[in-house]
């Protein structure tokens, strides 16, 4: 079992117990697909996992591993096979008003402007909203803003780019402003520079509120520059192979951190954890 | 390449695309019918009371043009109340049906050997329940609009991409949120189309069921006249259907310009 | 031997002239004598071989035959000279309802047994057909128009009468008044010839053309169906097994019951007039029925739309 | 939620599964109706001819169960013919109309105008053209089949994902390609709907030709039996008529056992 | 107008004259999205390149700057609002045999399993190649194997993770071996390792044949590893900012160049020109 896992789980304990600083924990999560024609095909192997209020968890793992899996459950759309997952109260059943998430697939409504596409949480959600539409709308230009869509809010999806499909799940996923945020590599599909400018203002967005959260990216630089802790996952079927904290100062970071030793060393470690993996 | 590309994208519309459009593509077609009709006639040199000539039905039509119209306009209204009432009743339908698997696998057996039943079979039976007038009109009309909306709404719904079906179970929308947010969106063309399909069928609807005991509308005029050997004034009657068929095909394309935008007023 | 008969048939069909006939309804007692003759040979004897096909929903005989797709046909007398009004070289070659079997059927409590009784009360109509017809003779015959009435419009169906959504219900007498009395429904019958019409009911007719380019094979189609029908009258179990060959659609006990009904207008009623016979005195009393019901303005050349020339003398 | 889910995604079955499920659905849907029917009859205490019960109607039909099912064989011949042809045909046209812009344009206004035309009211000319025998039957049979596949067809085509297009496009896919390793899986479903309403069609259509001028068929002894009123004989017939529509329902479905993996396997 | 696109071209030039030693010339190439609502959008302003055979060139650029819109108009699915393209004989008509392109999505058939999907190609074009199916299979073996996906052959497109899909598609791409390969962004949703590896197998697979080839990246040092020319693009509407020759060996290269001091400061210059883009 992982150390920060351990330290936060008492051996034994229920479910439903979670410690008052936790916003989920995974205890023995199995996961199989099934059947189908293809066997049973064994994704997730055995996952403890806390996520502690106000932190930021990276997830780094070799594609097909289980990533995408993870949040699922986590987010509940999935049930594990065998283990269990609790979480702080409210946060399942007030999504997404407490819980936001950031498909690695955009998934925009084809009908709808980027605009309209960004608002879809509010609509879907209005009475989970203590804020009401004046403040999401302002939240909109804001994140229109930081993602450089402003240009384009009446756009249809089709004629987006790829990183700029991306960009507007993203204004979608922040426009709400939850206690955990669950990224599943939103940056992919973008360019080195945006992306460091985007990474840098998202962990300052997520920095300021009291959220956690869970960021699955195939970077390990980026891994290791914007989170507090990094998990990294085997090849399937999938276990916890590191759980370690990130020996950069909490809060805002700057770009000079990224020529600093320690995190480039830390770096190196997580890269070699991975290769060994 | 470019080109092919464009020609496999362009928008659904059946090759009816704007008002005016639309307008002048009937005409095409209408003048391509009759010059069709007018050559049968011609060729074959048929006699009136078999195939009249498109003159002789066109005097027929203007010897009395208010007797037609009026009861084409009974028609219509038949028509158009079975087409509401219909379509309402089978998205309505459809939209249990989708929610409820189970009521889903119960009742489809039975709605599919209702519609297997000729209605004209079912013409006296609806006579009696319903009486002569406009009633049964208007409850036949519906049945035969009824089927094809619902089984391509549950077609069209259950075909929506599985990564939406996430997001929306993501954000905990509940049913009437998908329906109005996704489902229907989504499925938005190929409701159009059922309704195109039961558009002409409440047209059919309507004048069979005036054909088993009406005093008005085209069904009545196509029995008198059948009757009355006044073959020119019965296909007037068809005619005129034909003309409500069209009328009816293109009317909910309307639709394509009302509900999208209120949906999208109603999302932000 | 048997084969020598198949072959002795086999030859003779070679010689056969293969015509088509057009009923007005799917096959009933009422067309007896057709299937008599298709039976009992009277086609071949006479060197026919006759294709018939039923009627239906929506089928004009009278289209079908003066288009060429059939060559003889049955339709109701009013319809060929309505047809005729309208230009459509149609001609009556023998009657075979004497009298049409149409009429009014009433519940027997109702206590209308007249047509002047029908004033006030709920009557069927059916749009364009014979009973229509007739109905709109009677009520000019009566001086009365429609809004003396309340018209209700219904199709060739029992249900709104035994429903009591009507008290007159326009009728086949031969046919529909057995149905009801073997329900169990007490009821009144009132023909056209008690309401003091004279009209005939379903005639054997061809195009002009046919008379006038091939008088024979009319005189053949004439004389087997002559045949046919005399054999008929005279001998009901002879009757009953043709139809019966023809179509499974009856029991027998109905086809016994349907026969003793529909020979009475059969049978002529005239002086002079035999089976298939026609006089113009009552071509001109139908006409006059059409008339008052407005659907001809006048008796037109009455003498052309009917022939007794190929009638066995 | 994941059963919320699972549901969304469920895929389209019209609630007809597998074979053995599909039969005990159908039982299950027959007993159903009734039950309902009896009990109508019973607590409204309706005389036969109003609306028999089901023992009278099992009664008439088992006085003579062969007259019936041969009536019933003919029907269901000449409505799969019909089937058949008319669904091959309305395939075919709106592969044709897709293809070809400017034909589609100027066609559908002419194929809606037909089929707004009320079959009973073309039913001489049919004859005269196909005779009283099963041509005319099968060609009413297509034609009410023919417009829904048509008109679904060219949806389903239309609604294919652009990225698609473009993937066919850059392969230099030509039509032919298009249609069979895009157009028709893709639009598969739909296509299978679509059949499935104009199954219950076909039935109709041949009972319509049929109670137009025939010695044989349901549509046959519907026309007899009402003019005779003899209820229940009609009743079973119109009983045999819906089960015939639940099994032509049914039989689009087995192309999706043969199809598909003739596909994949012209594929690899 | 850039260096090498001079060399190659005789100003003047009609766009027919192709060099021998070129697969596709650019030349002017301006485009524009119009109409639909949102008034027109200038992305291309200008673009003069020359693809010379045998050669690999990585296109960097800020998100929605037109890199993708560059490979459509190359791959003949858009035409220029002005300017013109010439190809090598054949190339265009003969696709995909003689041309590949790898889309930004995945774009697999949701109906047929991954193997199937990656044979697409050769069901497509039959009559355009050489070597038969037989030689497909193989390599499609090989491919599987270099991809990872072997175990995944009969799934179904939705039952493969984000990476995996971009995998398969890069199968799919990869089965025809063709004079002119364009990516766009193929590994954007690998994880590094991955990543890495498939990288250098594709340069070792191109750089064997004598194909040319445009891969579009968002990753400088992948574009500085793998290529041996790169583009770097202006944002919207989008000119070359600089078209440079990377300082490092032609044919297969090794991880231990990523050290490589030469390498390093060619990254960074590149990075620097994207920055003062
Ligand atoms: N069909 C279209 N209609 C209108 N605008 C379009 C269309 N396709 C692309 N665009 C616009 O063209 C610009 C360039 O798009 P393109 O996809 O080429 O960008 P890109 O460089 O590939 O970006 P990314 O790195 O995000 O994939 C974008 O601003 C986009 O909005
Ligand atoms: N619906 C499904 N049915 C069967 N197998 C599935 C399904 N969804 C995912 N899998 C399998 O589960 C494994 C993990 O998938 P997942 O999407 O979680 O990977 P991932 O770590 O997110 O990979 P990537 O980095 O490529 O996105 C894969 O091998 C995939 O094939
Ligand atoms: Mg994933
Ligand atoms: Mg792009």
């Amino acid at each position: 079992m992982p150390l920060l896992a351990r330290e936060l789980l008492n051996v034994g304990m229920s479910p439903d117990a979670l410690p008052s600083a936790a916003l989920v924990a995974l205890t023995g999560v199995h996961l199989s697909f099934g059947g189908g024609g293809n066997g049973e095909l064994k994704v997730l192997d055995g996952i403890d996992l806390v996520i502690p209020r106000g932190e930021f968890l990276a997830v780094l793992g070799p594609s097909g591993c289980g990533k995408s899996t993870l949040l699922r459950l986590v987010a509940g759309l999935l049930s594990p096979t065998a283990g269990s997952i609790s979480w702080s109260e409210g946060l399942i059943e007030r999504r997404p008003s407490r819980m936001a998430m950031n498909f690695q697939k955009p998934v925009l409504l084809p009908w709808l402007s980027l605009e309209q596409n960004a608002l879809l949480p509010f609509n879907l959600a209005k009475s989970e909203f203590d804020k009401g539409m004046a403040e999401a709308k302002e939240r909109l230009e804001r994140l229109l803003q930081l993602t450089g869509l402003e240009p384009f809010r009446h756009y249809l999806p089709h004629e987006l780019s790829g990183g700029m499909q991306m960009r507007a799940a993203l204004v979608r996923t922040l426009i709400v402003q939850p206690d955990l945020v669950l990224m599943d590599e939103p940056f992919a599909a973008i360019d080195e520079l945006t992306r460091e400018g985007l990474g840098r203002d998202f962990r300052s967005i997520v920095a300021r509120s009291d959220a956690g959260t869970i960021f699955v990216t195939h970077s390990i630089h980026e891994a290791a520059f914007l989170a507090d802790r990094v998990v990294i996952l085997s090849p399937r079927p999938s276990r916890i192979l590191a759980d370690l904290a990130v020996p950069l100062p909490g809060g805002e970071r700057d770009i000079s951190q990224r020529r600093n030793d320690v995190y480039l060393d830390f770096c190196d470690s997580l890269r070699e954890i991975i290769a060994n993996g | 390449m470019a080109d092919s590309r464009q020609d496999l994208l362009k928008g659904f519309s059946l090759g009816l695309r704007t008002g005016a459009a639309t307008v002048t593509n009937i005409a095409l077609a209408v003048a391509f019918i009759v010059a069709l009709w007018w050559s049968i006639v011609a060729i074959f040199s048929l006699p009136t009371f078999l195939l009249p000539s498109p003159a002789e039905v066109a005097l027929a039509f203007f010897h009395r043009p208010a007797f037609f119209l009026q009861h084409a306009q009974v028609t219509a209204y038949h028509a158009a109340l079975g087409f509401i009432i219909g379509n309402s009743l089978g998205v309505a339908l459809a939209i249990v049906l989708y929610r409820f698997t189970r009521i889903r696998t119960l009742t489809m057996p039975v709605l599919i050997s209702f519609q297997a039943i000729p209605i004209v079979a079912l013409a006296p039976i609806l006579i009696v329940w319903f009486g002569t007038g406009m009633a049964s009109k208007v409850v036949m009309a519906s049945i035969l609009c009824f089927f094809p909306i619902v089984i391509n709404t549950l077609q069209a719904f259950s075909s929506i991409d599985r990564d939406y079906a996430e997001l929306f179970d993501f954000y905990r929308a509940n049913y009437a949120q998908k329906l109005k947010l996704l489902l229907f969106p989504a499925s938005f063309t190929s409701i159009v189309a059922a309704m195109q399909i039961s558009a002409g069928l409440a047209v059919v609807g309507t004048i069979v069921a005036e054909l088993t005991g009406s005093d008005r509308g085209l069904g009545h005029v196509l029995l008198n006249t059948s009757f009355r050997f006044e073959i020119p004034s019965m296909f007037v009657a068809m005619v005129l259907s034909a003309l409500l068929g069209i009328v009816f095909f293109n009317m909910p394309r309307v639709l394509r310009y009302v509900i999208p935008r209120s949906w999208k007023l109603g999302l932000v | 031997s048997s084969e020598d008969d198949a072959q002795a048939i086999e030859e003779q069909q070679e010689t056969l002239q293969s015509i088509s006939f057009r009923l007005a309804w799917v096959p009933d007692m009422a067309e007896a004598g057709v299937f008599v003759a298709r039976k009992f040979g009277y086609f071949q004897s006479n060197g026919l071989e006759v294709k018939i096909e039923p009627g239906g929903f929506g089928l004009d005989p009278i289209r079908l035959v003066a288009a060429g797709s059939n060559d003889f046909g049955i339709a109701g007398a009013g319809n060929l000279l309505i047809a005729r009004s309208q230009g459509v070289p149609v001609v009556a070659i023998a009657a075979e309802f004497q009298n049409t079997p149409v009429g009014f059927v009433t519940r027997a409590d109702s206590g209308i047994t007249q047509f002047e009784d029908f004033r006030g009360k709920r009557v069927g109509v059916q749009t364009g057909a014979d009973t229509d017809v007739l109905f709109r003779a009677l009520l000019a015959k009566h001086d009365m128009t429609s809004s003396d009435v309340r018209e209700v419009p219904i199709q060739f169906d029992m249900g709104p009468f035994v429903n009591n959504l009507i008290d007159v219900l326009p009728a086949y007498v031969t046919n529909q008044p057995i149905t009801l009395k073997n329900r169990g429904f007490d009821i009144n019958v009132l023909t056209a010839k008690e309401l003091g019409l004279q009209y005939y009911g379903n005639v054997f007719f061809t195009t002009e053309e046919m008379v006038r380019t091939n008088p024979e094979l009319v005189t053949s189609f004439v004389r087997a169906i002559d045949q046919g029908w005399r054999r008929a009258i005279d001998d009901r179990e002879a009757a009953i097994e043709a139809v019966a060959a023809f179509t499974d659609d009856f029991e027998r006990s109905e086809l016994e019951e349907i026969y003793e009904a529909v020979i009475p207008f059969i049978l002529p009623d005239e002086e002079d007039v035999q089976v298939l016979g026609m006089t113009r005195t009552r071509w001109v009393d139908t006409a006059q029925v059409l008339i008052d019901a407005g659907l001809i303005r006048d008796i037109g050349d009455i003498d052309r739309a009917f022939t007794n020339q190929f009638i066995s003398q």
